[in-house]
């Protein structure tokens, strides 16, 4: 994910009013927000790209209903068109596409649940942090950086060992509980921005809980920024999952596309020549992630009409 | 400004204190017996043997004391700079693992994260509204760093190392080779070093280009740089203001992404059995050695911690209205 | 004749099609003179200002002409705009309290901007310290951040900045909105006292608020859905407006000193017209009270009496 | 300009590297290469040492230079070290490659293919007529690495080492006394020679220069790392690295003038074990000549015409090294029933492992678990009549007979009805048997058996399996293949039917089913003290042995666990193969000097035209 974080941590893609154009202003936002939605070539192609794999990821394993780890077919057996094979087989003779159509699946899985755990992590510790700040704040600040310090590998290496078998729910659990740090930092950022805003004060000063302003008077006001993040934070749960089942601590007996990835070096995929073992996971994962930053950048564009190209 | 850092100061020793001992307790959280384990997989052959071994470790490592003891050990042995003893290399202390893994690390990942930062930056900044350029630069950015660090580097090897041998395939420097200050040993060195760096430096320098392109456009579309036209200034200008501003969150991303960065480096340094503290953690997984572990993750969180004030500094160096906040602040 | 605008027209280019913001305008500022320009939010007066002297992205130049002292100002290239910029035209934006880079100190900022148009900052150095002075501030602001300034501070120094070549003409968009009403005063009389220094030599102040204008315009442009209604000496529009929308638009004021005229306007039944595709004729007629068959051919913006015109059938009827 | 900084980022990085690297390297001083190598290296991308060209390139420089290792003239090997060496001390189990076989040598070697003892740094050696001392002939003109001469004092200290009750052993529990006289060392023993086991000895044990390790020898004597010590064989030390063990060829190694043995390559470099993905590039891109790794796919590689063989050319490719046992807890019901046991044994299909796992590169355990180096002591004729065969069908019906009736869900329950659920464990991560326990689970299912197939923690596998100070072992099965091929089945049987029970905890490494049959043992000592000339009453006793084995089923052989060996022949030739020369092809402990010294003898260098 690198820099992507930069994006979103820093500026706040609030639509701004796009000049004195003299169009009643609730059919600009209606109209231009629709239009642009269609109109932006990175919106709409990485959707589609993120649908098509979807659709792969769901239907899939319905239309090839065979178990990814079922040793039932020849050995290292080429893609071919005829059903069941089309990405060939593994060197045990288990189905590539069966694997890479549920190893997809996971990585949604742990894309969507993951992500969305350390954004609403991050989104409550940066929250409070932001709004609340003083004490609140420095101790939030140092449980952030204790948490972007500490590998959590070695977290995962302890935790890991005392659990007989771990799925991927597991693992996207471990994902969202770590990888929330920059997320809380960059809500809490534009938090403080906000806080110091009229109609916030307002809020308070009407005598409103704390709670119900972040609700209903702060969250809404940065709405889009939020979607980008966790955007951005689905992405990176894919990303870390799959470095996680390559040394070896992915779910075990589930399926997903780092795992493939693992499995397909630890026998020798490439140097055997099974580069149709390979491939695919590594595709598979460059084409969800990158599509999914694509979008954001897409979406930064709809939200923010400043940045669009004219 | 002096007590603006010394709070900063304060929280990193915190933090710190806080991350050392939950790495301290790696081991001791451990199921199983680290011992058992050592002496496991020596499989010796008599039983008197292997109970002479579980004695002989037992003390070695100190695990015959109780954890309060073990524990304030630990604090005093790690001001002495001793991260304790290797299991698996029997009895060799951590920290001389570590020194000897450490220079091999630290060059592939300097390099590329300074090189990819700046690089990454530039190329994104000079992208940012330039269509042709944005058109090809951006697509290739994105599909960088949406790759995950070993399925490059995998594919860096097999293509690079293994079909068309155009680099080495594994180790930090050849196998034919001792340490020398000799130019052979050296560009022997630079050889190994290239790809294991190309793998690391590629996938960052898309996510700083993408990152950087999409920060200058927000500038270039600030109020500052709308004056500037208005009067006249030229568009090196307002690029350079535009680029400085922008360049500021990239300070913050860097040590967002420092821990991101660090796990990437140890996956790379597996492929390619690179022999840095990615290629030693590895190691130590393999070998169930939980107190190596334990001092490399502890000399990891030192680094981060280091770095992570580093880019405190700077970016207090950089960003005037920080200096001038605090300078309210002190005042 | 400082400037002279004939038959301007700038469209917006937007998604559902071009706006006439700016539907062929006419008219001239003389020497000295400072005049306002006001009318509600989206009658086209800010692109009037822009397109003077930089038409952003989405603004298209359709067909007209500007002229300063006698020299074609070619609006429609952003390239050979550049050398009037700054030193023929200049702006203070609405945006001026963010209209300085955060991370530049202002001297440096300046001293910046001037080397880049070819001047040596040393030689207007002096200059700049003497108007940092005229405006009541410190000195040592140059060496300061922006965000060490006052809205009121900023606002000044932006004003100081952008006439620091002398321009001759200075378009003023919205200074005062976003302050207090002491600190408009001040800005308001700091115009002024530009003026009477000859730093510009004349001055386009675009606002809502007519008190302002009552204040330091000599003369009063109305503007409405992108076309002009009535241009006069400030006394005449607000004492004898002969345009209905003028007229309805003074009179909504109660008392001068009502700060924004366009709040008030809700007192006029209906709402400007869209201009995607703006009715032809007279473009107020919807509106207006005293609309008659007439109306739907385009009234011309005629002179009714000296330094008065207006474009209103009913004003040029009585008077034909 | 902004290029200029990039380089310098870069080259600083890399000195950064050269520096620290040479600081740590020990022993050698480090000899500036002649004006001849810098001019003769490559462009600042040069191409791999490892790869021909820079071989050539190599080799242009004076054998001399010590700091490059000729191509032509190395062997580079992988599979023995887990780990940087880190100890040389031939005492230590975790000593690095090659320590003992290549630096100190043993009395004798034992090859277990032609199950013959030769004489090494013993010239001879000999039983008195009642069998009760043995004299050790210790060769002549044998030298130290430093020059002095190898002594029967040396002999007969290095075996008197083992008192120390730091090192464990309990070669003094059988033997009574060590005494040079002469050329010759006497041993004495305590009651009836343990034949077998002192055999073992006089092949495993290190002989060492007492001079040196006199003074070592005390508590602390594993303490002493010995880097660059004095030993016989044909290598002393090189260098050693993280990654790397290096020896360099002992030019005055005895063996050439006495048997006319020379080791072939000058150098040899052992390559600490990464990934399977580097080392399969470099065994298959000529990099690495000898791997001792598990390398899956190798069969497919073998016929794939990438010059890399294995000792078989064909199934099962390997060596047997060791059986892969699987191992029941019989203190546990129903393991705790011998019809259980056999059912499970006769549920389990290990060609499912051999072929769907292991692609054939090993193969299926005997019903006793002997390796093939030991079909003699095997009964044929009762194995064939006893011994427990895959039979899903006959599996369900002895399950039936023995009263495990079948519960709704198709699995047998207990006696008492409640279910049955046996969780086998394998180490996660050894991902060939993790494979294995899955199809294991899925025979074992098909017979009615549920099966639990889990990959805990290596920690918590062997937790599970020694049981601690405070607690009794947990586990349910386990697959284990601690026991080694050796000189005598004595070790497997001594593995099996060890009494008594080791205390739980971590020194446990016998008998880990914690089966107890006293009449057994009896037979097992009996054996240790038959002598290994006595091939005959050997037999008599194993095949009691196997009776018992066979019968109640402790413990079930499930395939033989390859000594895994794949080499590349692009630079050596020659290798150990089952057809020309017949000897093991392994670098891990122990192996040395079970005959894998010949290896190195033998090899002949590719001479390239």
């Amino acid at each position: 994910m690198t820099a992507m974080t930069g994006t979103a941590s820093e500026k706040s893609p609030s639509a701004d009013d796009a000049g004195n154009v003299p169009v009643p202003a609730a059919k600009r936002a209606r109209g231009e927000f629709l239009f642009f939605t269609l109109r932006s070539k990175k919106f709409v192609i990485s959707v589609s790209i993120l649908l098509l794999l979807a659709i792969v990821a769901i239907l899939g394993p319905v239309v090839d209903s065979t178990d990814p780890l079922a040793q039932e077919m020849l050995p290292m057996r080429h893609p071919t068109l005829d059903p069941g094979n089309w990405f060939g087989t593994t060197y045990f003779g288990e189905d590539v596409f069966a694997q890479f159509a549920n190893g997809l699946r996971a990585s949604f899985f742990i894309g969507f649940l993951g992500g969305g755990l350390a954004a609403i992590i991050g989104m409550l510790v940066g929250f409070l942090a932001g709004y609340r700040g003083g004490w609140v704040d420095e101790i939030l600040n140092m449980i952030t950086n204790i948490f972007l310090v500490i590998p959590t590998l070695a977290v995962l290496l302890v935790v890991t060992s005392y659990l007989q078998a771990r799925g991927v729910l597991f693992e996207a659990i471990f994902i969202g509980g770590t990888s929330w740090p920059w997320a809380a930092r960059a809500i809490r950022a534009q938090t403080f921005s906000l806080r110091s805003r009229d109609f916030i004060d307002l809020a308070k000063l009407s005598g409103r809980p704390g709670w119900k302003v972040i609700v209903f008077e702060i969250a809404p006001n940065m709405s889009s920024y939020l979607f980008l993040t966790y955007i951005l934070l689905f992405g990176g749960a894919i990303l870390i999952a799959a470095s996680l089942d390559f040394i070896g601590l992915g779910p075990t007996g589930g399926m997903s596309l780092g795992l493939m990835m693992f499995n397909a070096v630890t026998w020798a995929a490439l140097q055997l020549g099974i580069w149709w073992w390979f491939v695919p996971p590594g595709v598979g994962i460059i084409a969800v992630v990158g599509a999914l930053y694509v979008m954001n950048v897409g979406l930064d564009e709809i939200f923010n009409p400043k940045l669009r190209e004219m | 400004m002096r007590r603006y850092f010394g709070r900063k100061l304060f929280t990193y020793l915190i933090t710190f204190f806080v991350a050392a001992t939950i790495d301290w307790l790696i081991p001791r959280f451990m199921p199983g017996d680290p011992i058992a384990v050592l002496v496991t997989k020596t499989n010796i052959l008599s039983p008197t043997q292997a109970q002479r071994m579980v004695e002989y470790y037992t003390q070695l490592f100190g695990l015959d004391k109780p954890m309060p003891v073990q524990y304030l050990n630990f604090w005093t042995s790690l001001l002495h700079g001793n991260l304790g003893l290797s299991i698996y290399g029997n009895g060799t202390p951590v920290i001389d693992m570590i020194m000897a893994a450490v220079p091999y690390t630290l060059a592939l990942l300097v390099p590329a994260i300074l090189l990819s930062w700046w690089a990454g930056n530039s190329f994104g900044a000079l992208a940012a509204r330039r269509k042709w350029l944005d058109n090809t630069v951006l697509p290739v950015g994105y599909i960088l760093t949406a790759t995950p660090y070993m399925w490059l580097a995998l594919v860096l090897s097999f293509l690079l190392a293994f079909s068309f041998r155009m680099f080495p395939l594994s180790g930090g420097y050849g196998f034919n080779l001792e340490p020398t200050l000799t130019w052979l040993f050296f560009t022997d060195l630079v050889a190994h070093w290239v790809l294991p760096f190309l793998s690391l430096f590629l996938v960052m320098f898309g996510g700083w280009a993408i990152g950087m392109r999409n920060m200058i456009i927000y500038e270039l579309e600030s109020d500052y740089s709308r004056y500037l036209a208005s009067l006249g200034a030229p568009q090196s200008l307002i690029r350079k203001y535009a680029f400085r501003n922008a360049m500021l969150p990239q300070i913050t991303g860097l040590a967002l992404q420092l821990g991101v960065i660090v796990a990437g480096s140890l996956v790379t340094e597996i492929v390619f059995a690179y022999p840095g503290l990615g290629h030693l953690v590895f190691a130590a997984i393999q070998n169930q050695d939980y107190f190596l572990l334990q001092g490399i993750f502890l000399f990891i969180i030192i680094g981060v911690l280091l770095a992570n004030f580093i880019v405190d500094i700077v970016y207090v160096l950089v960003d005037p209205r920080v200096r001038v906040a605090m300078r309210g602040g002190t005042a | 004749m400082s400037l002279q605008v004939s038959d301007l027209r700038v469209y917006y280019r937007t998604l559902a099609g071009d706006v006439k913001a700016l539907d062929g305008v006419t008219f001239s500022v003389a020497d000295k003179e400072i005049m306002g320009l006001a009318g509600e939010s989206g009658c086209g007066k800010s692109t009037l200002g822009n397109s003077l002297i930089r038409l952003d992205g989405r603004m298209k130049y359709i067909s007209g002409s500007v002229n300063l002292d006698g020299a074609e100002v070619p609006i429609w290239d952003d390239k050979e705009m550049i050398p009037f910029r700054f030193r023929e035209v200049s702006v203070v934006p609405q945006y001026a309290m963010s209209a300085m880079n955060p991370t530049r100190k202002i001297g440096k900022m300046v001293s910046e901007l001037t080397e880049s148009r070819g001047l040596r900052f040393r030689e207007i150095k002096d200059e700049l310290d003497r108007r940092i002075d005229l405006v009541g501030l410190d000195r040592d602001v140059l060496k300061r951040y922006p965000i060490e300034l006052s809205g009121g501070m900023k606002q000044r120094v932006v004003m100081v900045i952008s006439t620091l070549l002398d321009p001759s003409l200075l378009i003023a968009d919205e200074i005062t909105s976003a302050l207090d009403v002491s600190t408009q005063r001040a800005v308001a009389e700091t115009l002024v006292s530009f003026r009477d220094h000859g730093f510009v030599k004349s001055m386009m102040v675009i606002t809502h608020d007519i008190s302002i204008l009552y204040q330091i315009a000599d003369s009063i442009l109305i503007m409405y859905a992108g076309k002009l209604a009535e241009k006069a000496a400030t006394s005449t529009i607000i004492e004898k407006p002969r345009h209905p929308y003028t007229q309805m638009l003074i009179s909504s004021l109660p008392e001068v000193g009502v700060r924004y005229a366009d709040k008030k306007l809700a007192g006029i039944p209906g709402s400007p017209p869209s201009l995607l595709d703006p009715p032809t004729g007279c473009r107020f007629r919807a509106r207006c009270p005293l609309a008659f068959s007439k109306c739907v051919e385009e009234p011309p913006f005629v002179e009714v009496d000296t330094d008065h015109s207006v474009a209103c059938w009913k004003v040029a009827g009585t008077d034909a | 300009m902004q290029l200029g900084k990039t380089r310098v980022v870069a080259l600083l990085a890399v000195v950064a590297i050269a520096a620290s690297a040479c600081g740590g390297s020990t022993a050698t001083p480090t000899v500036a290469a002649p004006g001849a190598t810098t001019g003769a290296t490559p462009a600042p991308v040069a191409t791999p040492a490892t790869t021909p060209a820079a071989a050539a390139v190599n080799g242009t420089l004076p054998p001399t230079d010590t700091t490059v290792y000729p191509r032509a003239e190395t062997l580079y090997t992988s599979g023995k070290q887990w780990g940087a060496p880190s100890t040389w001390n031939p005492f230590d189990s975790n000593m690095a490659m090659g320590v003992v076989g290549l630096q100190y040598e043993t009395l004798f070697l034992y090859d277990p293919i032609k199950d013959a003892y030769t004489p090494w740094l013993a010239s001879g050696g000999s039983w008195d007529s009642a069998k009760t001392t043995y004299t050790i002939n210790v060769r002549q003109g044998v030298k130290w690495s430093d020059g002095t001469a190898l002594t029967a004092a040396d002999v007969a200290f290095s075996l008197n080492i083992y008192q120390n009750a730091a090192l464990g052993s309990n070669l003094f529990t059988i033997v009574d006394k060590v005494v040079a006289s002469g050329n010759n060392v006497v041993v004495t023993f305590k009651g009836t020679p343990a034949y077998q086991e002192f055999s073992s000895a006089l092949y495993n044990d290190p002989i060492v220069p007492a001079a040196i390790w006199t003074a070592k020898n005390d508590a602390n004597i594993l303490k002493f790392l010995n880097q660059g010590g004095v030993g016989s064989g044909p290598y002393t030390y090189k260098t050693a690295a993280q990654d790397r063990m290096v020896w360099v060829k002992n030019p005055t190694w005895w063996a050439t003038a006495a048997l006319s043995l020379t080791v072939k390559p000058t150098y040899v470099v052992d390559i600490v074990n990464s990934s399977n993905n580097a080392a399969l590039g470099e065994l298959l891109s000529g990099g690495l000549d000898l791997d001792n790794n598990y390398l899956p796919g190798i069969a497919q590689i073998v016929n794939g015409g990438y010059g890399v063989t294995t000792y078989f050319a064909a199934a099962p490719y390997m060596l047997g090294g060791n059986t892969a046992w699987l191992v029941p807890n019989t203190k546990k019901a129903p393991l705790n029933d011998p019809a259980f046991r056999r059912a499970l044994a006769e549920a389990i299909d290990p060609n499912n492992v051999v072929v769907k796992d292991y692609g054939n590169i090993v193969a299926k355990a005997d019903p006793t678990g002997l390796l093939p180096v030991w079909s003699k002591y095997i009964d044929t004729a009762q194995v064939t009549s006893l011994g427990a065969t895959f039979d899903a069908t006959k599996a369900k019906a002895d399950l039936a007979a023995a009263g495990y009736k079948l519960g709704s869900d198709g699995f047998v329950t207990n006696k008492d009805g409640t279910a049955i659920k046996l969780n086998l464990e394998v180490p996660d991560g050894w991902s060939d048997w993790m494979e294995a326990e899955t199809l294991i689970a899925k025979d074992a299912a098909a017979a009615g058996i549920n099966i639990n197939p889990t990959h805990p923690a290596y920690a918590t596998v062997v937790n599970d399996r020694n049981g601690t100070a405070t607690a009794a072992p947990t586990f349910d099965l386990v697959i284990n293949n601690d026991v080694q091929i050796g000189n005598t089945p004595w070790v497997y049987y001594d593995y099996i039917f060890r009494q008594p029970q080791i205390a739980a905890g971590a020194a446990r490494n016998r008998n880990y089913e914690q089966y107890d049959n006293a009449a057994a043992w009896a037979l097992v000592q009996q054996l240790d003290k038959t002598p290994v000339e006595d091939t005959a009453t050997m037999k008599t006793i194993c095949s009691q042995l196997q009776k018992i084995q066979l019968t109640d089923e402790p413990i079930i052989p499930l395939w033989y666990n390859g000594e895994w060996s794949q080499v590349n022949n692009s630079v050596w030739t020659n290798w150990p193969s089952s057809t020309t020369n017949q000897v093991q092809p392994a670098t891990w402990n122990g192996y040395w000097q079970m005959g894998a010294i010949y290896m190195l003898t033998n090899l002949k260098p590719v001479t390239k035209s």
